[in-house]
């Protein structure tokens, strides 16, 4: 039998899907345990004790500055931010991406301005976002538009363009007007790759919001990352990574459902 | 209503040459059934009297205004291949014609207004042989199931000039029949001029007042790209078939006869040289 | 006219970790409210962030040392005015080589810094106590959080950077630290300033921050267990806890006591400590593209006395602040 | 007419397509006068004549130093680690976005765990990344590589399963195996999408690339941004930035005209 | 060669029974016509034939082997909708099969072995009327063109078992006579057994030595989802057609009849009553 037609039944499909990550922990728990007999005191790879002690420290116990627990007070902060980024920036897409990808006025209007756009790296220009949008919230959460919007908006103009003109012409055989593509046709056809293309970039995102809280923040997952890299606390940033990688992983699945969910016809052959 | 005049029309892809000088008039609530061999234009020739396309040259009249430029609801259309929105359900798919027509801004319908819209696209769905079929996507549906439905979907909206792409040829004879006689009795009850696409030439007959051919008329290689496809003949059905009329046809659909020569009335003119002109 | 709102930004550094316990502690409204002001103080990650904020204008005071007051606000035209000068680094900044020697040793090495920072500036002191110059070792621009990180790492041969970083370095088995600021005292120092603009404005927001700092200066450094809670704080903000942050204030001279704090900036010492830095900053085109001499920016010490251009005094150390403190009349 | 099919002419596309262009320069002149009027040392807007001065001194005069002519050699540094970045970004993509996609064994195994690093923040783990890797060239091409292959790879696994299973099936009956359908059916299809999304992936690139240049390097043009906005100067900030987009704007445009040359079946309707 | 024997074969999907107790025996060179309602399960029986779907009971046996659990060389396909490679022009699209089979590392050939090839590939794509077409993209190609690609695609692999599903359906009758005079005579010379879908009984009748319809015995809407379609008509020629004769229906072939009971055997056996089982 073709490899191809090769496919692994349920508990197949866990069992490998396992395997990388029990690989890469036990990497880790070599290249720790080696580094720490070299040097006991090293603080790259900590043990997996040491981390379970910070891990006590950093959710489970009040912080004496603040009385908070300090995960949780920052996941909470970092979640806001990166949720209002994230819903501003669909917003955005969805809005000048379906009027790029439906109206040819609009696409040559917009169109260069966003591919520019989506080509400037943010980064650069922080002191000028900083003095234009003030350092609270709202800096942070534009740096998160800014740097996920222009890529949400030219893939769903390309998906909305995309679209075969026949359905075009079709609905304006039933008497559809601009608006109406746009609305009854266009739009609904678009979300499953809006929501696809939203997990994408919530990679993306997450780097977005680490990058603004390192500047200036008072609380927020990146902002501790930054705050302990200095002492190398490994034994920190590594549950935190891990930390926001699950939130991340969480989120991708809670769009995959979503998008299930809501558009049925939308799945890939042999699931819908 | 709705008559068609059609003036010297060429349309050119590029280097290619696919339609040239077709002149035509269609009278209001006409059948035409449009023949011819593959590649030679009949699609091309619908999205042009669809609005989709503008010819290179010549004019389209309808009624005698120029055709607008793009497709709106007074024209429907059948595509060759299904062309229903993937993303509602069969029901979903027939209702939004009128849906969209009557809420200019929502294009929606709540209450009363939907509940009587979607018993009529039931009906028009059992019409056409897709009872049961409601609440399913249009990837859940066979070829032939996809068919029916766009022409359901097109019907709704009670078109005056119907355009059809092969619209039966996924569909198997009995279902057929169904459908053609629903076509005539639409075509008899609604004020509908249709144009239809078909490679059936039993089905030509059976459903249209008067046949076109297209073909091309050089057919050597190496003319094939500079020489369109043009009107090589054009039946009237003897006695006439009239809308809104029974006729003998009606009753009993003679089995077709492929030949189409039988009927010939003459070649089309020879074609002027325009060499010099390109 | 008169304002009553000022905007304070500070960063995360052992020296300037009281202004935050202050804004946390309900000190700055204390005294802001016995002015009738409202000051509001914002927090750093990224120090040169505040120093761009300060200099685009966003705020009107912000915790900076000498030399990047020099080279930084001064040099970018905003005239500025040091309000406190609340320490001296004594081992805060330190040169790092890897294994064994001295600072001989650097002659051909690749050596990992923050361009321009007081670690350029430290290193060029050391250096040239050496007699060696810049030329003889290869500077590679490295950002400070990622210092002890990049200190393990097989490209890195030495290293210049400023504390937390430094503590760690050190407890790293084959780092030896060669030269620090203990060897040069007095000459990197934390400052908070503000703008001459803003003080003159209204002269009531410098003597809330002279009250401010000394208040909580004198918080920090007490034997009560309100002066460990502080010092608990404080570290817990910087990321370590209170003993590693006790270990960062060892390496700190703090001006706690505001009579310290006028008699090293009124000492002649800062004179020919600014003098040294400006040299090093004119030597590296830091007082501005195409600047002729050292002396185009006017520094104005306490005295009344000015370093360079006094037509163009851009920098200002003024004791008056401190004085009032020490005199009591705040 | 509706707005829908109201298609501007050529010259018109272009008169609207600089229209934003123009909008954005021309409120940068007024902001840039405004706050100069204000304070003529304002550093954070600089007028055109101080960045024309600065665009002379980077590019076309020798530096003190080296003798380098700056904005040219930063430019070299940073396109040969991008180019680098992006070019074995690619081919991991290729390699195992293939794989994921066409073999469910290999999905099984693997696309949980791309899903997995795709959402892991690359920055916040720069320390172990330095450590096993170096400060050098090295590590900041694999910074590029990690931030952008996972993304790459989850796209072309997603393109190349939602290849219809009737060409799989096809191939088969015309006696590929399963190295033959990845091959000749595959991959020539996703290849189309690899450069679009790889044009998506550009401004990321970027992004990852001044990150890694801000951390330790001895020039590049993330590096000398990183360098001068100490000083906020703008003046060569702007100009670097502008540069930055320039530079990706070219590439993105000769990827598109690359795209058209190689894969011309895979034009949008009407273009091919 | 190649015999099928078909036993007692189910497919469901989900809770919808599309098939059931399917039995039947289909001889070496046999051309099968399947014909049926639209949505019976023609196209669904076919992809078991290929390996393509499993089924959910029953088994396929092809020259006394179970038949392999996937597709292969010796069993072409035709898709009802248009089911060549989109990134190949027409000569490479017939190309790719063989170069395949010959190169099984880089799937090409190059020099002589290549031009031999692209020489075949030609003359199939001349005799299936694509000639000029070699080098359009299947997306510059009419509905018709395509199918026929495909067609040419399959035919040049020579698989012992051929499946159609409707291949003929978007063609004019002109070309349409052409590719059946090109099918009968494949079928003749290769040792091929073919099953081909088709909703036109002339060219069931034209083509095939024995034609079977599928339908299903409830039609009730409330049963169609749990009762599937089954063998209700089983129809061999008379005089019968033989794979590398000429026979009398080569030479003139009858005008088809649509009445299928005239040559019905008789019904299916009723279904045994199996709601117990589910
Ligand atoms: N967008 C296009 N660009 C270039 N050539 C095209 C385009 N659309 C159609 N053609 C060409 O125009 C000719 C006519 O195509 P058309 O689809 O109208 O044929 P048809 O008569 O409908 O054929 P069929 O019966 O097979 O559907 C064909 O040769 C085709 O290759
Ligand atoms: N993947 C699937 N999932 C669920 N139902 C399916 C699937 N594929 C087909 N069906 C259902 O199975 C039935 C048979 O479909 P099939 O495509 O085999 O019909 P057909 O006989 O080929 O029809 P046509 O003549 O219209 O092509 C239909 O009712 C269809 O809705
Ligand atoms: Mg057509
Ligand atoms: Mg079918």
């Amino acid at each position: 039998m073709r490899l191809i037609n090769l496919t692994p039944g349920k508990g197949g499909r866990l069992l490998l899907g396992a395997l990388p990550f029990v690989v890469l922990a036990l990497a880790y728990l070599v290249g720790s345990a080696l580094r720490l007999a070299d040097n006991p005191g090293d603080k790259l790879l900590p043990s997996l004790g040491a981390m379970g002690r910070m891990i006590e420290v950093m959710a489970f116990t009040p912080d004496k500055r603040t009385g908070a627990y300090l995960l949780w007070t920052d996941t909470a902060a970092s979640l806001f931010r990166l949720w209002s980024g994230l819903a501003i920036a669909t917003v955005i897409a969805l809005v000048i991406g379906l009027l790029n990808g439906v109206l040819p006025v609009m696409r040559a209007l917009l169109a260069p301005f966003v591919a520019f756009l989506s080509m400037v790296p943010p980064l650069a220009l922080l002191p000028v976002l900083f003095i234009v949008l003030g350092l609270g919230e709202v800096s942070k959460i534009a740096l998160i538009v800014i740097g996920v919007a222009p890529i949400l908006t030219r893939d769903l103009a390309l998906t909305a363009a995309a679209l075969p003109r026949e359905q075009i012409v079709k609905a304006e055989t039933l008497s559809a007007s601009s608006w109406l593509i746009a609305w009854r046709v266009v739009l609904p056809q678009v979300m499953p790759r809006l929501i696809d293309s939203l997990r994408l970039q919530l990679g993306p995102a997450f780097l977005f919001l680490i990058a603004a809280e390192a500047i200036s923040a008072e609380g927020g997952l990146g902002y501790r990352i930054f705050l302990v890299r200095r002492y190398l606390s490994m034994d920190i940033i590594f549950p935190y990574v891990v930390w926001i990688t699950v939130l991340a992983v969480a989120m991708d699945l809670a769009l995959r459902l979503l998008r299930r969910r809501l558009y049925p016809w939308a799945e890939p052959e042999g699931r819908a | 209503m709705t008559a068609l005049t059609i003036q010297n029309l060429w349309k050119e892809y590029g280097p290619q040459v696919v339609l040239e000088s077709v002149s035509l008039t269609i009278a209001p609530r006409a059948f035409v059934a449009l023949v011819g061999p593959s590649g030679c234009g009949k699609t091309t020739f619908l999205r042009m009297l669809l609005g989709q396309e503008q010819p290179t040259r010549g004019t389209i009249v309808m009624d005698g205004a120029p055709l607008p430029r793009e497709p709106g609801p007074d024209r429907g259309v059948v595509y060759q291949r299904y062309s229903v929105f993937p993303h509602l359900t069969a029901l979903q798919n027939v209702m939004i014609g009128p849906e969209m027509r009557a809420a200019r801004l929502a294009g929606r319908l709540w209450g009363k207004a939907r509940k009587g819209l979607a018993d009529d696209a039931a009906t028009l769905l059992h019409e056409v042989g897709l009872a049961g079929a409601e609440d399913k996507f249009p990837a859940q549906l066979s070829g032939g199931m996809q068919q029916r439905l766009a022409l359901a979907q097109t019907l709704m909206m009670r078109p005056k000039l119907l355009l059809l792409d092969e619209p039966f040829g996924a569909l198997d004879p009995g279902i057929r029949a169904e459908i053609h006689a629903l076509m005539r009795r639409l075509w008899h009850e609604h004020p509908m001029t249709v144009v239809m696409v078909t490679h059936d030439m039993r089905e030509a007959f059976a459903l249209a007042t008067r046949v076109i051919a297209f073909d091309r008329p050089r057919q050597r290689p190496e003319e094939r790209e500079r020489y369109g496809a043009t009107i090589t003949n054009d039946i009237a059905l003897w006695p006439p078939r009239v809308a809104g009329r029974q006729t003998i046809y009606d009753a009993d659909i003679p089995a077709g006869d492929e030949d189409l020569s039988r009927f010939a009335i003459q070649p089309g003119p020879p074609r002027p040289d325009q060499g010099a002109l390109r | 006219q008169s304002r009553t709102e000022f905007k304070v930004a500070w960063s995360i550094y052992v020296g300037w970790m009281p202004w935050g316990y202050a804004a946390d502690s309900g000190i700055v409204k204390k005294w802001a409210d016995k002015y009738g002001l409202t000051i509001q103080v914002t927090q750093f990650n990224d120090y040169v962030e505040s120093l761009n904020q300060y200099t685009a204008g966003a705020y009107d005071a912000v915790t900076v040392t000498n030399m990047d007051a020099l080279s930084i606000p001064s040099a970018g035209g905003v005239d500025t005015t040091a309000v406190i000068v609340g320490d001296f680094s004594a081992g805060n900044d330190a040169v790092f080589l890897k294994g064994a020697g001295g600072l001989a040793d650097l002659k051909g090495k690749r050596v990992n810094l923050v361009e321009f920072s007081v670690s350029h500036y430290l290193l060029a002191r050391g250096l040239d106590s050496v007699g060696l110059s810049e030329a003889d070792v290869t500077v590679v621009n490295t950002a400070d959080p990622d210092m002890v990180g990049a200190f393990q790492t097989a490209d890195v041969e030495a290293m210049v950077t400023w504390n937390p970083m430094v503590a760690e370095i050190e407890k790293l088995p084959d780092a030896t630290k060669i030269f620090d600021s203990a060897q040069i005292p007095g000459e990197i120092i934390d400052l908070m300033v503000a703008s001459t603009a803003s003080l003159a404005e209204n002269p009531d927001f410098g003597k809330a921050l002279a009250g401010i700092w000394y208040e909580t200066a004198a918080l920090m450094v007490s034997d009560t267990p309100e002066g460990a809670a502080a010092r608990a704080a404080m570290g817990a903000a910087s990321g370590t806890d209170q003993a590693g942050f006790e270990a960062q204030m060892a390496a700190t001279k703090l001006f706690d006591k505001p009579a310290d704090a006028v008699a090293f900036t009124t000492s002649p010492d800062l004179k020919a400590t600014m003098e040294l830095v400006r040299t090093f900053l004119f030597d590296k085109g830091l007082l501005g593209a195409g600047a002729p001499s050292a002396d185009v920016i006017g520094i104005e010490l306490p005295a009344g006395d000015v370093l360079g251009d006094a037509a163009n005094v851009k920098l200002r150390f003024t004791a008056d602040y401190m004085q009032m403190a020490a005199d009591g009349p705040l």
